[in-house]
């Protein structure tokens, strides 16, 4: 059943992928952006991830994403795609180039199984019994606010920083 | 005055003081309002100057080597420690820098007109790290403030310079930085060479020395060290940051580079060169070299000199000359040549320094500073002219005068182990005169053509209370100099004996004798307390216990000293 | 699973860089990021199911800094196209040498 | 404090033995503080003046008598008179004390090494007692007629300053303990001399003879230098008593060290004697005051390098080649400085090639080892030297103020403007005339005597061993021939100057006046010392002759005993090594014989150049435009050898220097730090050729560049 769910997850991220990369209205992009997140999103869930997988749909999906179609909306880039895509050489190296990349990832993952590293590899039934001791948002809390206290904080301002920079640059000049 | 000094416990804290009071001037410069800044700066660096007079009581010339040494760890983990010592080379350095320094600023009061914070919060940081430099027991400390004394100076040439001031900061800035970088490989390979016998990490000059290397580590290791002090120094063909940097320089910049940043580079080569790599030092191939670069640098320099159009290029390649004398008294490793060489670093300190700020103060009455636009000055600023003939008679070495002693030094020193090369040396003090004379006569003699140079004011009071003790000086240390080279001559003796015992008794012996000298120490003390007792040091001579001591517990496959009998 | 998930992240991410590459409106680009981080946090989470709960902090922390670079990086292309009229990164060629 | 104690102490301290110095560091120390005194007092005058020129006045000549201008007359003569008063009782104490040893005075540790001691430190023997006599009591009389010669000029105080202190540093010179001390001194009095000769350094002219005088005096110091090197590296010390004592041990006779040693101490005197090669710069030397002349350029300082070959003795003694080049140069100097001084129009050059030459009469005497006659004629030499300069001086002072009062152009040191002048000038002429016939040996004059005795010495040196009796002989011939050109030049000078017709003009001719009496009584001291000086140094043979009035008139051969002490060590090595002189001259005759022509010979040519010089028809100046040609040409220019040194030794080196400074070290070596500099930039440049702008580039690369990473980790 949960490998079942993956591979339909996994399609469904894929596919939705594409749709970004290759849909001409920016729009339909982003929609397709959407599905992609809410795709990794069930993929979380399957992994006990489900304080994640919350936060992918309510932050990822529900407010950058809509932010993002706000600025789409903004710019009145809904009709005018033309000059979107690129075509010719520029098409081209940008597939080569990523095909390589694909490539040396494929070479990585061929036989992978049955490499020693993975054969030692623990299983979940650590973070089994985390997650039935503490619950998840405990699991995630506890080093949230102890040992990541600083990168947290650090977090937290450079929240505030890029709020007061998105303010200040994107205000009209006064 | 020695139980004064004890009575307020003056060896403990007085060379600290030294380095971070100066950072507390730049506090109070940087807080006071403008007008008050160059005031404040002068106090300061006046009041240092007194504080650091106890030091010539406080050090005791029959004492140990290394005085006043105070050791904490710093980065422990490295082994890097915040060590100070004091012996009587960095001794007069230190004096050098902190007289230097108030009459620097004072007679910088009309030139620097803009940022006049900022500039004299750069020379109190300047001091800081000079001052670092001359009493830093630890390489890693020592590098740090070397590269400190780097950045103050790139700022004061490149923002109060004149018209290629930008450029000349630049190339002064990457032509030194390039050499102690590669003196920094030297000390971190030096570091790891050490720490590959076992010994605990640690950055002490003390523990590095005697450092078991191949004669080619030495020999590539001297490169590295070399390169960065002959660059400071400057040695001939790396000289020619020197001039641009000078001619574009404010006057107290000039002052100060000349007076005490050259040192920094004959410094270093006296305390760590020598001492860490003996082999090298005296290595045939490598003499040749320095000797001949030095030999170079002494004609060579004086002959650039006498064609130069620019009074204060032409001082600065006097420079390059007299810091050949220098380099020729290290390398000819005699004890007259290395008390020469020292001798001639604080008398160009003082006669080089005085003849800048005299150059000075014409440029701030002409706004000039090319020769032929003077002439006859002698007429209408005797004062000037009288304190411009002493200087400059000093600097070309008449006896009576500091220069003289130095240069003597130095080149008896050099003659007794290379004849040739001193001789050709000597030439120098012909073409001393060359250079020197013509630049005398054409700015104080010759008829007073120039009705600008008519109405020119003689020194004022502040300008004759910056040239009078140097005057004073550069004749006091010609006629009786004793008490300066008899403060020095211990420190000169351990070099020099150092360096034959390395020689003599290979590297490892002589070093464990040294090693085994301090050890003395440390074991009757108890070993941590006692690198911080002052006197803890270099103390000579061993006894033949605490050698034994040593040979077993550090060097075990060292035994049968040669020599060791005596 | 675990290698599926990773070859899944692979394949978004290939996806992603294929896009920037490929896209001159700066917005997609942005949205291509978005999908390569994504790609990153699924191998993050992956992991984590295996390793412990620090691949889901890492992850946390990714979102954060996708949240705050989408809104200074959407503010950039909105003064952009006020100057330019446009979101077409082949405009932007002043910022050189 | 206790300093001063000390040296008060040192200063009152008695010595052991018969001879107790008197007060010895006071005499040093007397123009010490009389050069402060004036020093200080010309520093004020210049402010002053300074004050005037900028306030836009030429500062006036005339006008009255500021305190800066009346105290020097007091304090610069003062000083120096009472150190020849200190100087005269001590030598009264050293008379009577029958002295071996030399007395050491030492003050306190000058440069002090591990290796290396030296002291300041002043040593008294009958040497340096005659040299300081010399020095304070010629010294004294030219200080009494600068207060004469110098009184309107502006820089009065100054001038006073530089005197005493020259005096101090050659009485360093003279009195150091050590080589280093003399050397202290030796340059001393080269600053001074420097300084003096470009005393009026306005004019471009005399300041650059001032420079070239030191410059080339550097040369020598140079030499010295290395000589000092040499002799440390040898003794380990740089004690005169110990290398002295210690010289016939430490150093082989005719060794390479010692001849070193002793080419390199003769460098050194030639170069502050002003001996062939190094001479150019005394001729030089006479733009200035001439007081200044006849004191640093004639009589005392010009001598150290006599005095140091005296003083060296033993040196050069071991060193016979270094000896045999001494006296080599020496005749080669005075011939060849002679014939130069035939042919000049100025008083003061004739004068100045006149010293050069006598200095190598000089040189020659201590050359062949006769010391004593060598500071001999270095004494009378002073006397009348000194004299000679001194009414020359007068000379030109009054011609000066005739010239000036007419506001003529002329030189006033031309002889040729000169002429006639003892009717208006006697007793200058009548001092002047008592100089010549001294100088140009004629009995009973003090040149006479001794520069009789080193042609002598020269001669019968041709008869020691060692192979340089034919060397001996012909620099015996030479200096035959120089004093011959001795007699002819100096008749010359005195005929033109004060004998003929006058040719100032007759405007000018009412303004000549004699010298008033600081300038009159000097000449007069020194008139009768150029006469009775030759008398305290004649051999028996000579005293028993005719020329000693058959032993009635009051001679001796004091000087001869009193320097037996310091010379004897080096005397002794001579004899023992080369043997003695010979009994005769190398041509026959003995002392008597030859002295008998050398006076004849002098008397004649004195004669005869008298008559030629007055049947001569001289014109001014300014209106003698005929070409002199063949070797008056020569002469007159000097042999060319100026023009020689400008374009072998000076222009080459002005040429290397600029060569140096703009292709090895603007462009080689500049050049090279700032191509790397440029390979830097051109680094950067290739780079900066990546930063295209375009985003879409730069995703490339970014991309690109992730590929190989990852391609490097995974193969």
């Amino acid at each position: 059943m949960v490998d079942v769910l993956f591979f339909v997850f996994a399609a469904m991220a894929v596919g939705g992928a594409f749709g970004v990369v290759l849909q001409k209205n920016p729009v339909a992009s982003l929609l397709f952006m959407v599905g992609t997140l809410g795709a990794i999103a069930g993929i979380f869930v399957l992994f006990e991830a489900h304080f994640l997988a919350a936060v992918q749909v309510i932050v990822y999906a529900g407010a950058i994403m809509v932010l993002f179609l706000f600025v789409i909306m903004l710019l009145n880039l809904g009709h005018d795609y033309r000059a979107d895509i690129r075509s010719g050489i520029g098409a081209f190296l940008a597939f080569a180039v990523s095909g390589a990349f694909a490539g040396l990832l494929a070479r990585q993952f061929r036989g992978a199984e049955e490499n020693p590293l993975y054969q030692r590899f623990p299983g979940p039934e650590g973070m089994d019994a985390l997650l039935a001791e503490q619950g998840i948002v405990g699991a995630i809390a506890r080093p949230l606010y102890t040992d990541y206290v600083v990168a947290f904080e650090l977090v937290a301002i450079l929240l505030l920083v890029a709020l007061v920079g998105a303010v200040a640059l994107a205000k009209r000049r006064v | 005055m020695t139980a004064l000094l004890d009575a307020i416990g003056y060896d403990v804290w007085a060379l600290h003081a030294l380095i971070w009071l100066p950072l507390l001037g730049m506090l109070a410069v940087l807080l006071a309002p403008q007008e008050r800044a160059k005031k404040i700066a002068f106090g300061w660096t006046a009041a240092l100057f007194l504080l650091s007079l106890g030091l010539w009581w406080a050090f005791d010339p029959e004492g140990p080597l290394f005085q006043l040494t105070s050791r904490v760890e710093w980065i422990a983990l490295w082994g890097v420690s915040y060590a100070l010592g004091l012996d009587g080379i960095s001794l007069f350095m230190v004096l050098l820098t902190t007289l230097t320094m108030p009459l620097a600023i004072l007679g910088s009061f009309r030139y620097i007109r803009k940022h006049e914070k900022a500039f004299y919060a750069l020379m109190l940081l300047l001091q800081t790290g000079i001052v670092g430099v001359f009493t830093s027991m630890d390489l890693f400390l020592f590098y740090v403030f070397f590269e400190l004394t780097l950045v103050p100076m790139y700022f004061i040439v490149g923002v109060w310079g004149g018209e290629r001031r930008i450029y000349a900061a630049i190339k002064f800035f990457l032509y030194t930085a390039l050499g102690s970088l590669l003196m920094l490989v030297g000390i971190l390979y030096l570091y790891a060479q050490a720490r590959a016998t076992g010994a605990p990490p640690s950055f002490h000059f003390l523990d590095l020395l005697g450092t078991p290397l191949t004669l080619t580590e030495q020999l590539w290791l001297f490169a590295a060290f070399a390169l960065a002090f002959a660059i400071k120094v400057p040695v001939f063909p790396f000289h020619t940051w020197l001039p641009d940097a000078h001619v574009e320089a404010p006057t107290p910049g000039s002052v100060v580079l000349a007076a005490i940043l050259l040192k920094l580079g004959t410094y270093g080569f006296l305390r760590f060169v020598l001492p860490l790599f003996p082999e090298a030092a005296i290595h045939p191939t490598v003499v040749m070299v320095m000797l001949t670069l030095g030999v170079i640098g002494i004609i060579y320099a004086a002959w650039v000199a006498a064609v130069q159009p620019d009074a204060k290029k032409l001082v600065a390649y006097t420079s390059v000359a007299h810091m050949g004398f220098v380099v020729i008294g290290i390398f000819a490793l005699t004890v007259n040549g290395l008390q020469g060489g020292l001798m001639v670093m604080i008398s160009h300190g003082i006669s080089t320094g005085a003849l800048f700020l005299i150059l000075g103060m014409l440029y701030e009455r002409r706004h000039t500073r090319a020769i032929e636009d003077f002439g006859g000055l002698a007429r209408v600023t005797p004062l000037l002219a009288t304190a411009l003939i002493i200087t400059a008679l000093a600097s070309i070495g008449l006896p009576g005068t500091s220069g003289f002693v130095g240069e003597f030094l130095a080149l008896l020193g050099t003659f007794e182990r290379y004849p040739v090369l001193a001789g050709l040396a000597t030439t120098g003090v012909i073409f001393a005169a060359y250079y020197m004379l013509p630049m005398v006569q054409r700015i104080l003699f010759n008829r007073l053509e120039n009705p600008e140079n008519r109405s020119m004011p003689d020194l004022s009071g502040r300008e004759i209370a910056v040239l009078a003790p140097l005057v004073a000086l550069m004749i006091l240390l010609g006629v009786h100099p004793t008490p300066v080279l008899e403060r020095m001559d211990p420190a000169v003796q351990a070099i020099v004996e150092y360096v034959d015992d390395a020689n003599r008794e290979g590297p490892l012996a002589a070093a464990a004798r040294a090693e085994g000298e301090r050890f003395a120490v440390e074991v009757g003390v108890g070993a941590r307390e006692a690198r911080d007792v002052p006197g803890a040091g270099l103390q000579r001579p061993a006894t033949p216990e605490s050698m034994d001591l040593v040979r077993s517990m550090h060097w075990p496959g060292t035994a049968g000293f040669p020599g060791q009998e005596e | 699973m675990l290698v599926e998930a990773l070859v899944l992240s692979a394949i978004l991410f290939v996806i992603g860089t294929f896009g920037v590459l490929l896209r001159k409106n700066a917005i997609i680009i942005f949205l291509c990021i978005e999908l390569q981080l994504n790609a990153v946090n699924l191998s993050f989470v992956a992991f984590s199911r295996f390793l412990g709960i620090d691949g889901q902090l890492f992850v946390f922390f990714v979102m954060t800094v996708a949240a705050a670079e989408a809104a200074v990086g959407l503010a950039i292309i909105i003064s952009v196209f006020r100057h330019y009229e446009a979101v077409n990164v082949n405009n932007f060629n002043l910022l050189k040498w | 404090m206790t300093g001063l104690e000390n040296a008060t102490v040192l200063l009152l301290q008695a010595s052991p033995g018969g001879y107790d110095p008197i007060l010895p560091g006071l005499i040093l120390l007397l123009p010490l503080l009389g050069f402060l005194a004036n020093g200080a007092l010309g520093l004020i005058g210049g402010v002053r003046a300074a004050e005037e020129l900028r306030s836009g006045r030429e500062p006036a000549r005339h006008e009255g008598r500021p305190l800066t201008h009346t105290l020097p007359t007091w304090i610069g003569p003062a000083t120096i008179g009472l150190a020849f008063v200190l100087t005269t009782a001590n030598f009264m104490a050293m008379l009577g004390a029958e002295l071996t040893d030399p007395i050491v005075r030492s003050y306190w540790m000058w440069m002090a090494t591990g290796t290396l001691g030296v002291e300041a430190a002043i040593q008294l023997d009958q040497l340096s007692m005659i040299m300081m006599m010399v020095i304070t009591g010629v010294g004294f009389l030219i200080h009494v007629f600068s207060v004469g010669y110098m009184k309107d000029d502006p820089g009065y105080p100054r001038y006073f300053a530089y005197l005493n202190l020259f005096v101090f540093f050659m009485l360093i010179l003279i009195m150091g303990a050590n080589f280093p001390m003399m050397f202290v001194g030796w340059e001393g009095v080269g600053l001074c001399s420097y300084l003096l000769i470009g005393f009026w350094f306005q004019d471009r002219e005399k300041a650059d003879a001032g420079k070239k005088a030191f410059i080339v005096n550097r040369i020598g110091d140079f030499g010295f230098l290395l000589a000092i090197f040499l002799l440390f590296v040898s003794f380990g010390t740089l004690d005169y008593a110990t290398i002295f004592d210690q010289a016939p041990e430490v150093l082989t006779y005719g060794g390479g060290v010692a001849t070193a040693v002793t080419l390199f101490l003769l460098l050194g005197a030639i170069g502050k004697s002003a001996q062939v090669p190094l001479y150019v710069w005394l001729p030089d030397a006479m733009a200035g005051p001439t007081p200044v002349s006849a004191l640093i350029h004639a009589a005392t300082m010009v001598t150290a390098g006599v005095y140091l070959v005296a003083r060296a003795g033993v040196l050069f003694a071991l060193a016979p080649v270094g000896a045999a080049a001494v006296a080599t140069i020496g005749a080669v100097t005075a011939l060849f400085a002679a014939t130069i001084a035939l042919q000049q129009y100025d008083i003061k050059k004739v004068l100045a090639y006149s010293t050069v030459s006598q200095l190598g009469f000089m040189f020659l005497g201590v050359g062949v080892g006769a010391y004593a006659a060598g500071v001999f004629h270095l004494m009378t030499h002073a006397f009348f030297k000194a004299l000679l300069f001194l009414g020359a001086g007068a000379v030109i002072h009054s011609m000066h103020h005739a010239l000036h009062a007419t506001h003529k152009d002329w030189d006033a040191q031309d002889m040729r403007n000169m002429g006639g002048l003892r009717r208006y000038m006697p007793v200058t002429w009548v001092t002047m005339a008592i100089a010549t016939v001294a100088i140009a040996g004629i009995w009973p004059f003090a040149g006479f005597f001794s520069k009789d005795e080193i042609i002598w010495y020269a001669g019968t040196a041709a008869g020691v061993g060692g192979g340089y009796g034919a060397l001996f002989t012909v620099l015996w011939g030479m200096a035959l021939a120089a004093a011959v050109l001795t007699a002819i030049y100096m008749t010359r000078l005195l005929v033109m100057t004060f004998h003929g017709s006058n040719r100032t003009g007759d405007a000018e001719a009412s303004h000549l006046h004699e010298a008033p009496l600081t300038m009159i009584v000097p000449l007069c001291i020194l008139a009768v010392l150029s006469v009775v000086g030759g008398w305290l140094n004649v051999p028996g043979s000579v005293r028993n002759s005719i020329f000693g009035g058959f032993g009635l008139l009051p001679m001796s051969d004091w000087l001869d005993r009193w320097l037996q002490p310091v010379t004897q060590s080096a005397v002794d090595i001579r004899v023992a090594e080369l043997g003695g002189y010979a009994s005769s001259a190398p041509v026959g005759g003995g002392h008597v014989l030859w002295g008998a022509i050398a006076t004849g010979v002098a008397l004649v040519v004195v004669i005869l150049t008298a008559r030629a010089v007055s049947r001569q028809k001289i014109v001014p100046a300014t209106q003698d435009t005929v070409p002199l040609s063949g070797i008056r040409k020569h002469l007159y220019h000097k042999w060319y050898v100026d023009e020689l040194y400008d374009r072998v030794i000076v222009r080459p080196v002005v040429r290397a220097s600029r060569f140096s400074w703009r292709w090895i070290d603007q462009i080689l070596i500049d050049g090279t730090v700032n191509a790397v500099g440029g390979v830097a930039r051109g680094f950067g440049w290739f780079g900066s050729l990546f930063q295209t702008g375009q985003v879409t580039t730069y995703a490339f690369i970014l991309t690109l560049s992730a590929l190989a990473v990852l391609g490097a980790l995974i193969f």
